[in-house]
């Protein structure tokens, strides 16, 4: 039901869209400035999936129900886990304090700060539409539409992905492989 | 009729050339049966000839067959011909040559008993053969060429049979050589006539050349003749075609003269003589059946042929050849001690008498003498063989003496055949062996031509004078060579106490051909020149046709310079007596002073040899070194030396490559790398520096993009209220309606375009 | 008041302020991993909000624009091939120095 | 038939191909003998499905293959090409016989040797300009590695060599080709490379066309210059219809010359003489001054003739002085060298000793027997049939160096003590007879020309194995350190003297009627109305000199005949292997070649008979 009003965008009922808007983005804004702040690598890892929780939501609210989906599954589900491995599979210490010196600190607020504020100039100075001109079909966002594009149009852009996808895939592996042998010769190395 | 003869003749050609693929492809199964199977082939063969010969019915000419050979048009349809063509002169022919191939076969049986390679001899003497017959049935030029060639390649073959040695070596190759030479000249004749009789080369007695395009060559000349009396020298060319002469039917003259080059080759006439006494080097049963009675003559036989194509003025070089040929080879038979060399010098004589006899217009007795001497000197060359064969080989006469009391039977034919080729008769009658019965016609001839010539021409006496003189030649240097061989005492012992009389294979033969000597002038005189009546009708040759009859002129001056037949006697008897003990008397003649120089001359052969060998086959040498240097060195030297030139320039681009392109190149990365030694410092190696750097460059990126865009700091900015659309939109707009314009190309691909409607009702 | 294309634009510019914070403030990889991760995400929002509310209309074949979720998709997919080869590269690094901090790396230095 | 034909030219190549994966030595060369084998079978088929009645290719294929250039893959054999064809698989099967022991790395030498097959038969076959252009440098590369790989102690430098001589001549044939390549859309109306005006296609011109010619409307761009420009501007000035009519030289075989005189001659009676001074000043003025195309003219002129496109080619043409004519005699020349480099001739030929000597035997069987082919074929097929006219201007000097190649080459074959290079030079003088033939333009020269190339093909073939036979057992080549070979080996000395007599011309073995034909069809230019008709004392030089070359010839074959053959047996000879049965087979089957063509003739001359009629009648000297 949600999804049905969020799908309209622009409406008359722009109230709960309105709301909703808000609410995701706050959502994703201030876990993405907490991640920025927290020294824990286990914490800066559950304000990320906060964050791109909220920007799923947004994705809601454009009408990328599709996209929204893949961006929980895809992102919540497997890079986030990726992520934990990665720390547990580096971290002695599991909760590994990764706070930022001081001058680091401020240095990287300081420029940060100073790209949103340009950007934020920027957008304001150029004059965005408030909404799109047109209300847009029903079947708009149909999936259906994506697959089709998908193997028409960027057909070749959708090869190329799934190629580099098998790379990534066969890299990956090669990458432990050697790993997992370099250890297994440190192991009988160090036997020795 | 036809049909018979045309059998006949084709098995009298085949039966010579199945004995030469036989004798090649089983020659070892039949091994020493090789001489009685060849000989045995080559008798039935002349049975063939006989037979034909005897049922020849109109003595006129036909041809029988008539084949298609080489295309001459474009589009296909002319040709020139090859086939089988006989006339009167051609069945005489045929008869003379198989059978004294036949007897040569028979001759060879005893003469090459023990040579390692006996089968091969009788391939290549049945292979001769053949290729004699085939230029007598020649009904083209381009068939005659073919055997002609033939001829010339299995005398090439036979000259060289015992090829270990090196003198059949040199002789072979110089008889094949010399007769290239004249084959050139028969090329360019053929050539000549092939361009203006648009290659009708049949050859004269048949319709085709006589009556070619409407042109009857004979009339040509007649016209020639009236034209060049009325001072009208018609020339339809210029230039160059006036240097050569070949204005009119200058071209005539031209080819008629290269055909006779042909001949001058293979009847060894001056001046490519010099092959037929080197020729010798061959076994003797090879001399006395191509170097004497068939192939040499072959040449006197295309110059017959070809008859009535040669103009007056190349009737006049054809006669003068013969004459110097006919004087010189006398000559030289007058002083050499070897004696197959006598005989092939007397066959040289013998032969210019044929020529000049065909350049005075003697025609028919031309072709007479090349019978009567077929068969005389045949007979002496194998005489001459079994003197050679019971005296283990030796050949100089010097070393004889004697060896008639040793091989009488010999000794009787070759007496025979110095009879007969002196042109013995007896005086004040009209009988005598065959010699005299042709070649009186030829002096004849001869004494009608010089007669008629010298009127106009200074010279011209000296063409009835110096047959006549060589007459007298003949029996002298013919009674050296018997006083010399068969009669006085043994000069050598060695030589003379084997001698033997030769075994019955080869008396038999000889014997043969001594009677043939004896009777075939009486016997065939008559018949010959009826015979030829209807040849020479055809070639337009009237006169000199009765010369035997009383009142023609030339024969009355011949028989009262002759001595009524008598003439013969005087210097035959004087050389028995001269040299009835050996050369002593004549070398103190030949030592005087007077006439020593001559003699010299004489023995070394008037210098020919040194001649052709020092300086012309020595310059054709010098002359293929030169070009081959050349060739090396400049053509080649060139290529070599552009390709170095090549390489230089490659060398000179590869040294500027690395010098001056490199070089700099290295020096601009050197200098990179100096510039990159101060920036290193900037770059710690960390990453999160690398991030700074590239964030701090887009902020500055950012903002100057926003400088330029942000009315603060431009001054000019276009309003957007004015346009009511900010900069950016237009730029956006802009990909928009490009990237619709884009998908509209591409829709087609899509495939659910066609389902539009289901899915946007 | 109207949600307008203003408003996402700023959303995503706080995210990417957000990441760029990350990616230089942290030494650990894992951390600059996320950074990035949040860039991109930054980056998916512009894509989808534009086509949403500028880049609307039709193909002429009758299908309806919709490139920049097109994008964004590939975003995705790609960002997760990127954190798979990262972690693989990061468990080299790890085991070649036994310390996931960059700044131990600096054997890229010229 | 047509797929026969291509399969036949591409199944040594696949042969190739599978010589390479093949398991051992044995095997390839195995194969290889079998693909040779199925290849002369099939070109037998060839032989005996033929049409000999009809000159224009037969067996065709054309399928686009470029197709953005109009470049087709056409094939298809003729009366010029059919015996060659038949030469070249034969060669190629006794030359795989030849090379029954080669010992180094077999399987790459029978995949090359096999695709150098391809290449040849490609030549022979293809009816594509371009298509002949790619398998003429395709049968370069087999034949390089043939004799840099497997051949003598200089065989780098021989190949070397060899393939930069012929790439020089691929270079100039490169560019005639782009030449042609551009001017034809002014004839036919397409860029086009088809070699062979096809008997079947049906978009030739209206006009009747002999059969096996370049597209005639191409080849008559190429008109030689037929009337005097000079004379007609200067008669323009005078504006006089009838001296302008008489400025059109006369020359009765242009019959671009009778067009323009028919469009003349309308005009003439259209507009009086007044009236065509007129229009012919304009015309002038139009086409010599400004340039204008003459459809630009007034319509008048577009309802004669000259609305057909490639007469007012022509007409423009002439007009300029020849734009096309002047191409023409360059493409000549070009296209000449480019072939007489493969023929060789003099001066091109310093290649073909080397590259003989250094070549292994089989290789200089098919180097001599077929690739020289390629270059008296191309000249016949290309050069000729598209610039006849400037065939006809300077047939003299193409003479001259056929002449100059006879005499030169045998002089140089004289000076030889390599008995290898003996034979090498003796082609160069026997090719000089192909060039002699095609250049008096003569059918008994043509005929002669082409027979001297077939009976060539045996006789060398013959004489660089025999060469070889001996060779392999005595390891050098030296003439003055042999002798006495025939008492050694008496029937490998018959089946030599059948092999060196065939190169001397001897009547009755297959030298013998190339020679005679070409001499007499040199004399024949003298004849008239062919195009020696103006000058016969030089035609009976070229003639005379030729005929000695026989001279020559005869010196220098017997000569070696002697050095080699004759005399004592040598000691060392009784070390030597006997000749196999597998060598006799060879010099047998190539000795009874030269002898059964020596006596027919015809054998050879009903292929060729109905194609050579249309190709010379379309030059206009049949």
């Amino acid at each position: 039901m949600l999804l049905l009003h969020v799908q309209t965008v622009g409406s008359s009922e722009g109230w709960v869209t309105l709301v909703l808007f808000y609410l995701f983005a706050a959502l994703s804004g201030v876990s993405a400035w907490a991640l920025v702040l927290s020294p824990n690598i286990i914490r800066m890892a559950v304000y990320l999936m906060l964050t791109l929780a909220g920007v799923a939501g947004i994705y809601f609210l454009l009408g990328a129900e599709l996209l929204a989906a893949v961006q929980l599954i895809v992102y919540v589900g497997g890079v986030l886990i990726l992520i934990i491995f990665g720390v547990m599979l580096t971290s002695r210490n599991p909760y590994l304090n990764v706070a930022p010196r001081g001058g680091e600190m401020a240095l990287g607020l300081v420029l940060a700060t100073v790209l949103a504020v340009l950007l934020a100039v920027a957008v304001l100075a150029a004059g965005l539409p408030e909404a799109a001109a047109a209300a847009p079909d029903d079947d708009r966002y149909a999936v259906r539409w994506i697959g089709a594009l998908l193997l028409s149009r960027h057909l070749i852009a959708f090869e190329v992905a799934a190629v580099i996808l098998l790379i990534v895939m066969i890299g990956a592996g090669y990458l432990v492989r050697r790993r997992i042998k370099a250890n297994q010769a440190g192991a009988t190395e160090g036997r020795s | 009729m036809d049909e018979t003869i045309l059998t006949l003749l084709v098995l009298a050609m085949l039966m010579p050339l199945a004995g030469t693929v036989l004798l090649l492809c089983a020659g070892r199964m039949i091994g020493d049966r090789a001489g009685w199977v060849a000989t045995s082939l080559l008798g039935f063969s002349f049975l063939c000839c006989v037979t034909i010969w005897g049922m020849w019915p109109d003595r006129g000419h036909r041809v029988l067959a008539l084949y298609n050979w080489l295309p001459i048009t474009a589009d296909g349809a002319g040709f020139l011909e090859v086939g089988l063509f006989l006339d009167s002169l051609g069945v005489a022919m045929m008869a003379m040559v198989s059978g004294i191939a036949a007897l040569v076969h028979l001759y060879s049986i005893g003469y090459m008993r023990g040579d390692p390679r006996y089968t091969r001899f009788f391939a290549y003497l049945s292979l001769f053969t053949f290729s004699m017959m085939g230029i007598v049935i020649s009904p083209s030029l381009i068939q005659l060429l073919v055997f002609w060639e033939l001829v010339g390649l299995t005398s090439y073959l036979l000259i060289g049979f015992w090829y270990e040695k090196r003198a059949p070596q040199l002789a072979c190759r110089k008889a094949f050589i010399m007769n290239r030479v004249g084959d050139a000249g028969f090329l360019i004749g053929l050539g000549i006539l092939f361009a203006q009789l648009g290659g009708h080369l049949l050859l004269p007695a048949t319709e085709g050349m006589l009556m070619a395009d409407g042109n009857h060559i004979k009339s040509m000349i007649g016209a020639l003749a009236a034209t060049e009396a009325a001072g009208q020298v018609a020339s339809s060319h210029a230039g160059l075609n006036d240097w050569l002469g070949l204005g009119s039917t200058g071209w005539l003259s031209l080819a008629g003269l290269g055909l006779f080059c042909g001949a001058v080759g293979k009847s060894a006439q001056f001046p490519l003589h010099t092959w037929l006494p080197d020729a010798m080097e061959g076994p003797t049963p090879v001399s006395s059946i191509v170097h004497s009675a068939t192939m040499v003559a072959a040449g006197v036989f295309l110059t017959a042929r070809i008859y009535p194509i040669l103009t007056p003025e190349a009737r006049l070089v054809i006669a003068s050849i013969g004459l110097i040929t006919l004087v010189m080879a006398a000559l030289m038979a007058l002083v050499m001690t070897d004696i197959k060399r006598v005989l092939a010098y007397s066959t040289l004589s013998q032969l210019g008498y044929m020529v000049v006899a065909l350049g005075v217009g003697a025609w028919g007795y031309a072709l007479f003498h090349l019978i009567t001497h077929a068969f005389f000197k045949c007979c002496l060359f194998q005489c001459a063989g079994s003197v050679i064969h019971a005296a283990h080989h030796e050949q100089d006469m010097r070393r004889y003496g004697g060896l008639g009391r040793k091989m009488p039977w010999t000794a009787a034919a070759f007496g025979i055949c110095v009879l007969a080729i002196s042109g013995a008769a007896i005086p004040l009658t009209t009988l005598g062996l065959s010699g005299f019965y042709s070649k009186d016609g030829i002096i004849a001839g001869a004494f009608n031509f010089g007669f008629g010539i010298s009127g106009q021409w200074a010279p011209g006496w000296l063409f009835w004078f110096l047959p006549l003189l060589v007459a007298y030649l003949t029996p002298l240097y013919m009674a050296r060579a018997f006083a010399l061989t068969f009669m006085g005492r043994p000069r050598v012992e060695s030589v003379h106490q084997h001698a033997h009389e030769a075994p019955p294979s080869m008396l038999i033969p000889q014997l043969a051909l001594a009677v043939m000597a004896i009777i075939s002038g009486w016997m065939l005189w008559k018949p010959m020149i009826e015979a030829s009546q209807p040849v020479m009708q055809v070639m337009g040759i009237q006169s000199f046709a009765w010369l035997h009859e009383p009142g023609n002129p030339g024969m009355k001056a011949a028989h009262a310079w002759l001595l009524q037949g008598a003439g013969w006697i005087i210097p035959l008897a004087f050389g028995l007596w001269w040299y009835r003990d050996g050369l002593g008397r004549a070398s103190r003649v030949a030592e005087s002073w007077a006439v020593r120089p001559i003699h010299r001359a004489l023995l070394n052969k008037l210098y020919f040899d040194v001649v052709y060998d020092r300086l012309i086959s020595g310059m054709v040498v010098a002359q293929s070194r030169i070009l081959d240097w050349i060739d090396r060195r400049i053509v080649d030297g060139l290529v070599n030396r552009t390709a170095h030139l090549g390489s230089d320039l490659a060398t000179a681009t590869g040294r500027f490559d690395r010098d001056v392109i490199d070089r700099s190149l290295d020096g601009a990365a050197e200098s990179v790398l100096q510039a990159g030694g101060v920036l290193r410092t900037t770059q710690a190696g960390r990453v999160r520096i690398y991030v700074l750097g590239i964030f701090v460059a887009i902020l500055l990126v950012l903002i100057v993009v926003l400088a330029s865009f942000l009315p603060i700091w431009r001054a000019s900015a276009p309003s957007a209220a004015a346009t009511g659309r900010p900069v950016i939109w237009t730029f956006e707009s802009d990909f928009v309606s490009g990237h619709r314009h884009a998908s509209g190309s591409l829709g087609d691909s899509i495939p659910f375009s066609a389902k539009e409607e289901s899915i946007n009702p | 008041m109207m949600i307008g294309l203003a408003h996402f634009v700023i959303l995503s510019a706080i995210l990417a302020a957000a990441g760029i914070a990350v990616m230089l403030t942290r030494r650990n990889a894992l951390g600059i991993l996320i950074g990035v991760e949040l860039l991109l995400n930054a980056g998916g929002i512009n894509f989808v909000a534009f086509n949403r509310l500028a880049h609307v209309g039709t193909a002429p074949d009758g299908a309806p624009l919709m490139d920049g979720v097109v994008f964004t998709f590939f975003i995705i997919v790609l960002a997760a091939a990127e954190a798979a080869v990262a972690l693989a590269i990061f468990l080299n690094y790890y085991n070649t120095f036994r310390s996931i901090d960059v700044d131990r790396a600096s054997e890229l230095k010229g | 038939m047509s797929l026969l034909l291509n399969f036949m030219i591409f199944l040594p190549a696949i042969g190739g191909l599978l010589c390479l994966a093949a398991p051992g030595g044995r095997q390839a060369r195995s194969l290889a003998f079998w693909v040779t084998v199925v290849t002369l079978a099939m070109s037998l088929m060839l032989v005996a499905a033929f049409d000999y009645s009809a000159a224009g290719p037969q067996f065709e294929t054309a399928v686009p293959w470029i197709s953005a250039i109009n470049v087709e893959y056409r094939t298809g054999v003729d009366g010029l090409s059919l015996s060659l064809v038949v030469l070249t698989t034969g060669l190629a099967l006794l030359g795989l016989l030849a090379s029954w022991n080669i010992e180094k790395s077999p399987k790459v030498y029978f995949s090359l040797y096999l695709f150098l097959l391809t290449g040849m038969l490609g030549v022979f076959l293809a009816l594509d300009l371009f298509l002949f252009y790619v398998f003429f440098e395709i049968s370069l590369v087999p034949m390089y590695f043939l004799i840099g790989i497997w051949g003598g102690p200089r065989r780098e430098y021989a190949a070397i060599k060899f393939f930069l001589f012929t790439l020089a001549g691929s270079i100039c044939l490169l560019i005639v080709m782009l030449g042609l390549y551009l001017v034809t859309p002014q004839a036919v109306g397409k860029n086009t490379w088809v070699m062979v005006a096809s008997s079947t296609s049906s978009d030739r011109g209206s006009e009747a066309v002999p059969a096996t010619l370049v597209d005639e409307r191409v080849r008559r761009m190429f008109a030689g210059p037929r009337f005097d420009l000079e004379r007609w501007n200067e008669a323009a000035g005078d504006e006089s219809g009838r001296e302008l009519i008489d400025a059109l030289r006369l020359d009765d075989r242009s019959e671009s010359t009778e067009a323009v005189k028919a469009v003349l001659a309308e005009q003439l009676r259209l507009r009086g003489e007044a009236g065509l001074g007129q229009w012919l000043a304009e015309f002038t003025q139009a086409v010599l001054i400004e340039g204008r195309k003459p459809l630009a003219l007034p319509v008048e002129v577009g309802e004669a003739n000259l609305d057909d496109r490639y007469w007012s080619v022509l007409l423009v043409d002439q007009a300029r002085g020849g734009r096309y004519w002047v191409f023409a005699q360059w493409a000549f020349w070009l296209s000449l060298i480019a072939f007489l480099i493969k023929l060789p001739s003099v001066p091109f030929h310093t290649w073909l000793p080397d590259a003989h000597v250094e070549a292994p035997t089989p290789i200089s069987m098919i180097l001599a027997g077929v690739l020289l082919k390629m270059g008296g074929y191309a000249m016949m097929r290309i050069t000729w049939p598209y610039f006849p006219d400037a065939a006809i201007v300077f047939w003299h000097l193409v003479a001259g160096l056929g002449v100059l190649a006879i005499l030169y080459g045998a002089f140089c074959a004289m000076a030889q003590t390599d008995w290898k290079k003996l034979v090498a030079y003796s082609s160069v003088s026997h090719m000089g007879y192909v060039t002699l033939g095609i250049a008096v333009m003569t059918a008994s020269g043509w005929n002669g020309a082409y027979f001297q190339m077939i009976g060539h093909g045996v006789s060398s073939a013959m004489m660089f194995f025999l060469v070889g036979v001996i060779y392999e057992r005595s390891h050098h080549r030296d003439l003055d350190r042999l002798g006495g070979l025939w008492t050694r080996f008496p029937a490998f000395g018959g089946w030599s003297m059948v092999g060196f007599f065939a190169a001397m011309g001897l009547p009755g073995l297959c030298g013998f009627i190339g020679e005679i034909l070409v001499l007499l069809g040199t004399f024949d230019a003298a004849s008239p109305g062919a195009i020696g008709a103006g000058s016969v004392g030089l035609v009976y030089v070229y003639g005379a000199l030729a005929a000695c070359g026989v001279i020559l010839t005869a010196g220098y074959i017997l000569w070696m005949f002697q050095r080699v053959y004759m005399g004592r047996p040598r000691e060392e000879y009784h070390d030597y292997a006997p000749i196999s049965r597998r060598e006799y087979l060879i010099m047998g089957v190539l000795g009874v070649a030269a002898i059964v063509l020596g006596i027919v003739p015809m054998l050879v001359f009903v292929m060729t008979r109905a194609t050579f009629a249309g190709m010379l009648a379309s030059m206009g000297v049949g």
